[in-house]
């Protein structure tokens, strides 16, 4: 189980760190869904089934499908004015940054003593269980998210939709 | 099978679905319409024959069904359905009734363009009328009441593009609410002195012996009366309106305005009849003081000399009308003055028996009239008729049967044993005569009147374009006729051999063999009318339209008189009218001067403290303020400066903050 | 309603389906190397050479190597080299005949025109269609040998032109023995005149005109 | 019932398995179990795909009043002693268009990204598979039997929107990319009415496991009316508006457009040949198999048997029945519709398919909620119900075309 | 180390990956989904304590990352939506250029 878990570290981490580092947008954001079916992967593990499954098809076919279409919407052309690169200054401060936050993270998880079974087997949590629990005792959160889907969809199509209003409606 | 009076809803349910479904399909869907409207119609007929078959197991239960509307303070306000034979014999009436008319306005109002609305105010008259019917509460009976008002306004408005239309409408509905009024003060007051408006609920209902016998116990301090005599009152006056009695007859002669089968249906079979139904059904309320003998009024005397009156009055007045449906109308009226009579003078079940033979034989005389009317390219002045006794042989046959019936033709037509019930009642009363005698001399006028209605029409030669190519109608319109007219003759068996119907009514009353002396004398009055008649109009029929009539060279004035109406609208438009408008201008004066004047002042009170608050704040209270803003705006823009657009600046800043406290917590925290 | 036309439209295939099994008629393909194809007679693919026997074709060639379809072939496609010396034809007269006739079908493009000029009906479109070879060069330059077919089997590609054909050389082969004779007989009365009468005179021309084919409008 | 549960013929492959798996060491029982699963589902799966293409073909032919493949067959090895009669009505076509794919010569453009080139036809074709895995092919024959089953089906069938991308990304053809597109925007904007669809069938059966949703279809009225869904109203609704998606969402006819290979040359597949070609032909056809499988599953009771008499027969033999009858669907609609342009697809999607699917999302709560019904209520329940169905789909058909007639082309004319 | 602990680092690692990966790329894009992999180092945390819980039927962590997986979604959707916004204002998508309306 352990080996398993160390596995799945290593393909999520390594998939995330070269997705970050890599030039090729394409590329990165396909390694971003390696990753992100790696914790999907991890789900599994763990034993949370529903959620797994949610993560894959939200993730996978969802969501990097409008990281996909959002990075082709954006080409950027050949630029006519050089960028002014300041990459690596930000990488320094980023990697100073983000390690410390790592180091202290690292500090307080290993620093505190977590003395819970781990040999218990894994949980299980049927859909129907969950199911009533969403309706049940969550309803109003799942209700508030329904809405919150709403506004965010509507809000896509505003903000993405090109605003022809100016134009005459049929230019040739 | 037996139906549970907890189902009674079903009934009017059923139009009142077909209401809807007329109200949502598109103007086009006028077989839909129709087709929903009697449908329904006759399966209310079926649910109301099994209702009837219910009732008559035991005629003498009134099965109740009351549930809670609404809360109301500590108790509830309660409605509930009421099964008794008087309710199901009127609802088996009213559906037979309705679905023969609705079928014949298949036929009457093809051409129309509004065909469907036409059907679903129909329905909705339908199913209010039977709401009223199966109503166990007086507010639930006035809500229906008021909808059945409604109904018969845009029914009377129909064809609200004639100006003559709009105004009958508006009459109508307007003179109506005035009794409606009464009606409402009296259910208050009865709401308020017994705490129910359930007609029967266990012992405590408002026609229940415990609550009359508290209600007669009580006395009015002015005038004497008893509470039950002054409210029995106030709901004769809603009967009254809805009626057309007299004084509130006016608005149901202009209320033929609209279509023919809306004035066979409404105001003549059955919307008119629910005034006296109303009587009818709070009768124990209204004969409640009848056993005190020291009171200065009983209720029913009222009821009595106000049916007299209309009864003779409305016979009167049709003698002189030319209008074959104000004819129709007045007769109507006056039929209605013996319903009223028939309960004033204590005997309500041949009221209801009068009630419903009249309602199959003035809707058969309607239709009839309605028949020749779309025959005649909607001529309806007799004396540019005529002649049609020949083209149209099944209209001819079936007015003629109801003018009999409604004449009071001997044995073999329902309408004399029904008015021959009411002259035996009017005989029997001991307070006064004079309401029999009025009875005797409408007796006399009723078949003058329809004798020269038939006469007019139906014989000698045509005499306008119109009439002269009139044709006899479509089965769709024939049919109805036929089966109203054989109801008309049939409904005898209802009083004879034996007076069946009236035990089934009341199954206390005590029914004494009629007075042959009285039978003999109304038959000798039928046969002087019909001969006056014959011999007036009937022997030589009128040449020409022009030609003058016989009566009115005879005696100008009263004639003249009588088909004025007696004057009752000029006189209301004198008085009531007049009363009216001066009351409207000196409100209207109030309104301008003293209110508006008041108003006028405080704004002007407002608008000066406003200058002088804006004042002060201006000049002391700013000035304080307009430095600290100063500051504050000065603090914003330094603070500006480290709002520099540059996220991953930002995430930085965060991400240092997060390890700055988290260093925080487990360096300090721990100690 | 939504939806109907498809139902139809399925109806329509299901019928095919049904009908493919039962009725043969409705099947629109031939299967082809069994069922060969009934070729319309005017479908043409490259042309042949007629030769008049099919025992002697190299003998019996109609063709005279006058080069016109050589010099109007479109494309150029066709080469003839003439021989030197002469041959009875079909009507006896002695012709040339070529030595080489060869056309790169690689090159024709089959206009037939090569057939319709032909003045002595000796070249003619073929309607075999099966022409792959396996040599690119070699196997689509057809020879003298490979163009011949006999006017048998020109007969039963296209009856109805090789009838006409045949019917206009046999009255070519009449008229050529008819003015033959008549020459004879001309020669013979020449010589007779020479003796003395100039009578006969008139006597050819009705028998030259007489052969004159009046081409049978097919 | 219960003597045809444990039949030998019903048991047979379950107890083969078993078997098999008992013959080796206990390690390795759990990974063999799988890979025998893994191996019985490409096998068969194969095999159908192989005679799909062929029945497909053929059928085709025979509903364009054409004979369809008939030659390929054995070859004739002329050195046997015994002749074979070598044409097999054409049923060995797959097998030569497969060493014909295998032969072909793999083109892949100089400007390619080789990588994802590469492992677009790999992965899409693994994708698919990955559907087939919550499929009940049987009574106890379902491979991994999920509790999220459904959800799973999806979340792999999303997947392969990936390859498609991947697919005309990497082709680097801005034709291909355009084309991918178009092929992702139909198949997403498809994919909310599929899953519309599909809900009502949940909501029912009240689980989202496959295996259960079939057991829920168990059961005959009078013994020969099955309970299937797609015998109830909002089931035989359902599935029609399954059946559209599910064409839609495997890119076939009538919503071949993406693909079309006479406008398009084959859309996000043009730099695609030999087998990497055929790797996505084969994961389309893989595709459609698992979509009819899950048709059969959610609507056509799965491998119950249709008459109560009927069970004698081999579960997984009904059900494969069931999916060849889909396919045999699919099929007859791809040789009879046209192909839709792009704006008649999507208005189909958002004016027609998704309101409809909603109203019958709730007419199946309207079903769920009445179960209890009995007596002549059950036939008000059915009324009810069926109006749900009628009346909308009529209205909104009628919605749907209201003034479009044909294309008016404004700069063409003269 | 506990399995719990083995969770908990790789959500932390994970996390910073995506801190790392939000304040040190210049695309917007990167930028957005470095904020998921933050979020999705959250709900590893939220399974891992509901894997090692005590309560597991109040299924609350569960609960949480279907709250949270959907949030992420709506971010996504209205993130590139922004992110198409500013393009088609700047064409380019330059975290570090979308500053005009700093102080």
């Amino acid at each position: 189980m352990t080996l398993a878990l160390i596995l799945l570290s290593v393909l999520i981490l390594g998939s995330a760190a070269v997705a970050i580092a890599l030039r090729n947008l394409i590329h990165s954001a396909l390694l971003f869904v390696g990753c992100w079916a790696g914790i999907a992967a991890f789900y599994l593990w763990a034993g949370a089934e529903f959620v797994a499954f949610a993560q894959v098809l939200i993730y996978v076919g969802a969501v990097s499908m409008v990281v996909l279409f959002a990075v082709l919407l954006t080409r950027q052309g050949n630029e006519l004015e050089p960028v002014k690169d300041d990459s690596f200054n930000r990488f320094i401060r980023a990697l100073i940054a983000g390690g410390s936050v790592a180091g202290v993270l690292l500090g307080a998880i290993l620093g505190t003593p977590m003395d819970v079974n781990t040999a218990s087997p894994a949980p299980t949590m049927t859909v129907r269980e969950l199911g009533a629990r969403l309706m049940g005792p969550h309803a109003a959160a799942l209700l508030i998210v329904g809405v919150l889907l709403t506004v965010a969809l509507l809000g896509a199509v505003v903000l993405a939709a090109v605003d022809r209003s100016d134009q005459p409606e049929d230019a040739p | 099978m037996y139906f549970p009076a907890s189902h009674l809803w079903i009934i009017p349910a059923l139009p009142l679905v077909a209401a809807a479904i007329g109200a949502l399909v598109p103007r086009s869907g006028r077989a839909l319409a129709s087709g929903a409207a009697i449908a329904s119609m006759v399966a209310a007929f079926f649910v109301s024959c099994l209702a009837l078959h219910t009732a008559l197991a035991d005629p003498a239960a009134h099965a109740a069904h009351n549930f809670a509307w609404f809360d109301v303070g500590s108790g509830a306000m309660r409605l509930g359905w009421l099964l008794d034979p008087l309710t199901a014999f009127m609802c088996v009436m009213v559906t037979f009734v309705s679905s023969l008319i609705f079928i014949f306005s298949l036929g009457y109002m093809k051409e129309d363009a509004n065909f469907k609305q036409f059907f679903c105010f129909l329905s909705l008259f339908a199913a209010a009328m039977l709401g009223l019917l199966v109503a166990n509460s007086l507010l639930l009976l006035f809500i229906c009441w008021e909808l059945v008002g409604l109904a018969s306004y845009l029914l009377i408005g129909f064809w609200f593009h004639k100006p003559s239309a709009a105004a009958a409408a508006k009459k109508a509905f307007i003179t109506t609410r005035i009794g409606d009024l009464g009606f409402l003060i009296g259910l208050l007051w009865l709401y308020d002195s017994t705490g129910s408006l359930l007609f029967f609920d266990g012992g405590h209902g408002v026609l229940e012996a415990a609550t009359l016998t508290a209600l007669t116990g009580k006395t009015l301090v002015c005038c004497g009366l008893t509470v039950s005599t002054a409210i029995g009152l106030l709901i004769f006056c809603g009967a009254v309106g809805k009626s057309g009695q007299f004084p509130l007859h006016v608005w149901l002669p202009d209320a033929m305005e609209g279509p023919t089968p809306v004035s066979a249906l409404i105001h003549a079979a059955t919307m008119v009849a629910a005034g006296v139904f109303l009587i009818a059904r709070v009768y124990p309320l209204m004969s409640a003081d009848q056993v005190l003998a020291n009171v200065p009024l009983h209720a029913l005397t009222v009821v009595a000399f106000i049916g007299a009156i209309t009864a003779l009055l409305g016979a009167c007045i049709a003698v002189a009308q030319n209008d074959i449906k104000r004819i129709l109308a007045f007769s109507t009226v006056s039929q209605l003055g013996y319903m009223m009579l028939a309960l004033g003078v204590g005997s309500w079940t041949a009221a209801i028996f009068h009630l419903l033979t009249h309602a199959f034989f003035k809707a058969l005389l309607f239709l009839g009239a309605g028949s020749v009317i779309h025959a005649a390219h909607h001529e309806q002045d007799i004396r540019r008729l005529g002649g049609l006794g020949a083209k149209m042989k099944i209209t001819f046959a079936t007015f003629a049967i109801g003018m009999m019936a409604l004449s009071g033709v001997p044995f073999l037509f329902s309408g004399f044993w029904s008015k021959e019930g009411i002259l035996h009642a009017a005989h029997e009363w001991d307070v006064s005569h004079l309401p029999l005698y009025a009875g005797l001399a409408a007796v006399v006028l009723t078949a003058f009147y329809m004798t020269r209605l038939m006469a007019e029409t139906f014989f000698g030669k045509s005499r306008s374009h119109e009439s002269g190519h009139a044709h006899e109608n479509s089965a769709v319109m024939t049919v109805p006729l036929v089966l109203l007219a054989a109801c008309a003759i049939l409904l005898s068996l209802l009083a004879w051999p034996s007076p069946w119907l009236q035990h089934q009514l009341d199954p206390s009353a005590h029914s004494e063999p009629g007075g042959i002396s009285l039978m003999v004398l109304s038959i000798v009055l039928v046969a002087v009318g019909i001969g006056s008649g014959w011999a007036i109009y009937g022997r030589k029929p009128r040449a020409t339209e022009a030609s003058p009539d016989p009566l009115e060279t005879a005696a100008p004035d009263i004639i003249a008189a009588l088909a004025a109406r007696l004057g009752f609208d000029e006189l209301y438009a004198a008085t009531v009218g007049r009363l009216n408008s001066g009351f409207a201008s000196l409100a209207d004066f109030m309104e301008r001067w003293i209110w508006g004047g008041a108003v006028t002042l405080l704004a002007r009170f407002g608008e000066f403290t406003g200058v002088v608050n804006r004042e002060t704040d201006e000049n002391t209270l700013n000035g304080g303020f307009d430095s600290v803003s100063h500051q504050i705006r000065g603090t914003g823009r330094a603070y500006s400066r480290a709002q520099t657009g540059d996220a991953h600046g930002y995430m930085r800043f965060i991400a240092l903050g997060f390890v700055v406290l988290m260093l925080f917590v487990m360096l300090g925290g721990s100690r | 309603m939504l939806g109907s036309g498809i139902i139809k439209g399925l109806a329509v295939t299901a019928k095919n389906f049904v009908g493919s099994y039962f009725v043969p008629e409705r099947m629109v393909t031939e299967q082809y190397p069994e069922d060969r194809p009934k070729l319309p007679e005017n479908y043409r693919s490259f042309p042949l050479l007629v030769s008049e026997t099919a025992e002697d074709p190299m003998g019996t060639l109609r063709c005279v190597a006058c080069q016109i379809c050589e010099k109007e072939c479109p494309p150029q496609c066709i080469y003839i080299e003439k021989s030197k010396d002469k041959k009875p034809d079909a009507t006896g007269k002695m012709q040339l005949y070529p030595v080489v006739f060869a056309i790169d079908t690689s090159v024709c493009m089959s206009c037939g025109l090569c057939a319709e000029l032909c003045p002595f009906d000796s070249i003619k479109m073929d309607q075999v269609f099966e022409v792959a070879a396996t040599n690119r060069f070699a196997g689509l330059l057809l020879n003298r040998e490979q163009l011949a077919k006999s006017n048998a089997y020109y007969h039963s590609i296209r009856p109805v032109e090789a009838a006409e054909v045949d019917a206009r050389l046999a009255a070519d082969r009449q008229a050529a023995e008819a003015k033959a004779k008549a020459a004879a007989a001309a020669k013979a009365a020449a010589a007779a005149a020479k003796a003395a009468a100039p009578a006969a005179q008139p006597a050819p021309a009705p028998v030259a005109e007489a052969p004159k084919p009046p081409s049978p409008a097919a | 019932m219960s003597a045809s549960t444990d039949s030998f013929l019903e048991r047979a492959p379950i107890e083969a398995r078993d078997w098999l798996v008992q013959l080796l060491p206990a390690p390795l029982q759990w990974f063999t179990h799988h890979l025998i699963t893994i191996g019985a589902i490409l096998a068969v799966f194969g095999l159908f795909f192989a005679f799909t293409t062929v029945a497909e073909r053929k059928l085709l032919g025979r509903l364009q009043n054409r004979l369809g493949p008939n030659r390929s067959g054995l070859p004739k090895f002329s050195a046997l002693p015994w002749h074979l009669k070598h044409k097999l009505f054409g049923l060995t076509q797959p097998f030569a268009d497969a060493v014909k794919a295998l032969t072909k010569e793999d083109i892949v453009p100089a400007a390619a990204d080789k990588l994802l080139h590469f492992l677009a036809p790999v992965l899409v074709v693994a994708f698919s598979l990955l559907t087939f895995a919550v499929l009940p092919f049987g009574r106890n024959m379902v491979p991994v039997d999920l509790d999220a089953g459904l959800l799973y089906f999806f979340a792999a069938g999303s997947a392969t929107e990936l390859t498609i991308f991947m697919a005309g990304w990497a082709s680097r053809n801005k034709y291909s990319l355009l084309a991918a597109m178009r092929a992702l925007a139909q198949v997403i904007s498809y994919e909310l009415p599929l899953l519309l669809s599909v809900v009502p069938v949940v909501l029912v059966a009240g689980t989202l496991s496959t295996n259960e949703i079939v057991t829920a279809q168990g059961g005959w009225s009078f013994g020969i009316l099955p309970h299937w869904n797609i015998f109830t109203p909002w089931g035989f609704i359902g599935f029609l508006l399954f059946l559209v998606a599910a064409l839609a969402e495997c890119n076939r006819s009538p919503f071949d457009l993406p693909e079309a290979e006479s406008e398009l040359i084959a859309g996000h597949l043009t730099e695609y040949s030999g087998f990497k070609y055929a790797l996505f032909f084969m994961a389309e056809y893989f595709g459609l198999t698992a979509l009819s499988g899950l048709g059969v599953t959610l609507f056509l009771g799965g491998w119950q048997a249709p008459c109560d008499f009927l069970p004698f027969i081999p579960s997984y033999v009904w059900f494969m029945g069931k999916l060849v009858m889909m396919i045999v669907f699919f099929i007859w609609v791809r040789g009879t519709l046209l192909r839709l342009r792009i704006d008649q697809l999507t208005r189909l999607a958002w004016q027609f398919i998704v309101p409809l699917a909603l109203i019958n999302l709730g007419n199946a709560a309207f079903w769920a909620l009445t179960a209890s019904w009995a007596g002549p209520l059950q036939l008000v329940r059915l009324g009810v119900s069926l109006a749900l169905v009628v009346g909308p789909f009529i209205l909104l058909g009628r919605r749907l075309n209201i003034g479009r007639g044909p294309r008016t082309y404004r700069y063409a004319t003269s | 180390m506990s399995q719990l602990q083995l969770c908990l680092v790789l959500s932390s690692f994970l996390f910073c990956i995506g801190l790392i990966g939000a304040m040190a790329r210049s695309n917007t894009i990167l930028v957005l989904l470095g904020v998921e992999l933050m979020l999705n180092a959250a709900n590893i945390n939220f399974i891992a304590f509901w894997r090692y819980g005590p309560d597991h039927a109040a299924g609350t962590g569960i609960l949480f990352v279907l709250f949270s997986i959907a949030i992420a979604a709506s971010e996504a959707a209205v993130g590139l939506a922004l992110v198409i916004a500013v393009y088609r204002h700047q064409k380019n998508i330059r975290l570090q250029e979308a500053n005009r309306l700093k102080g």
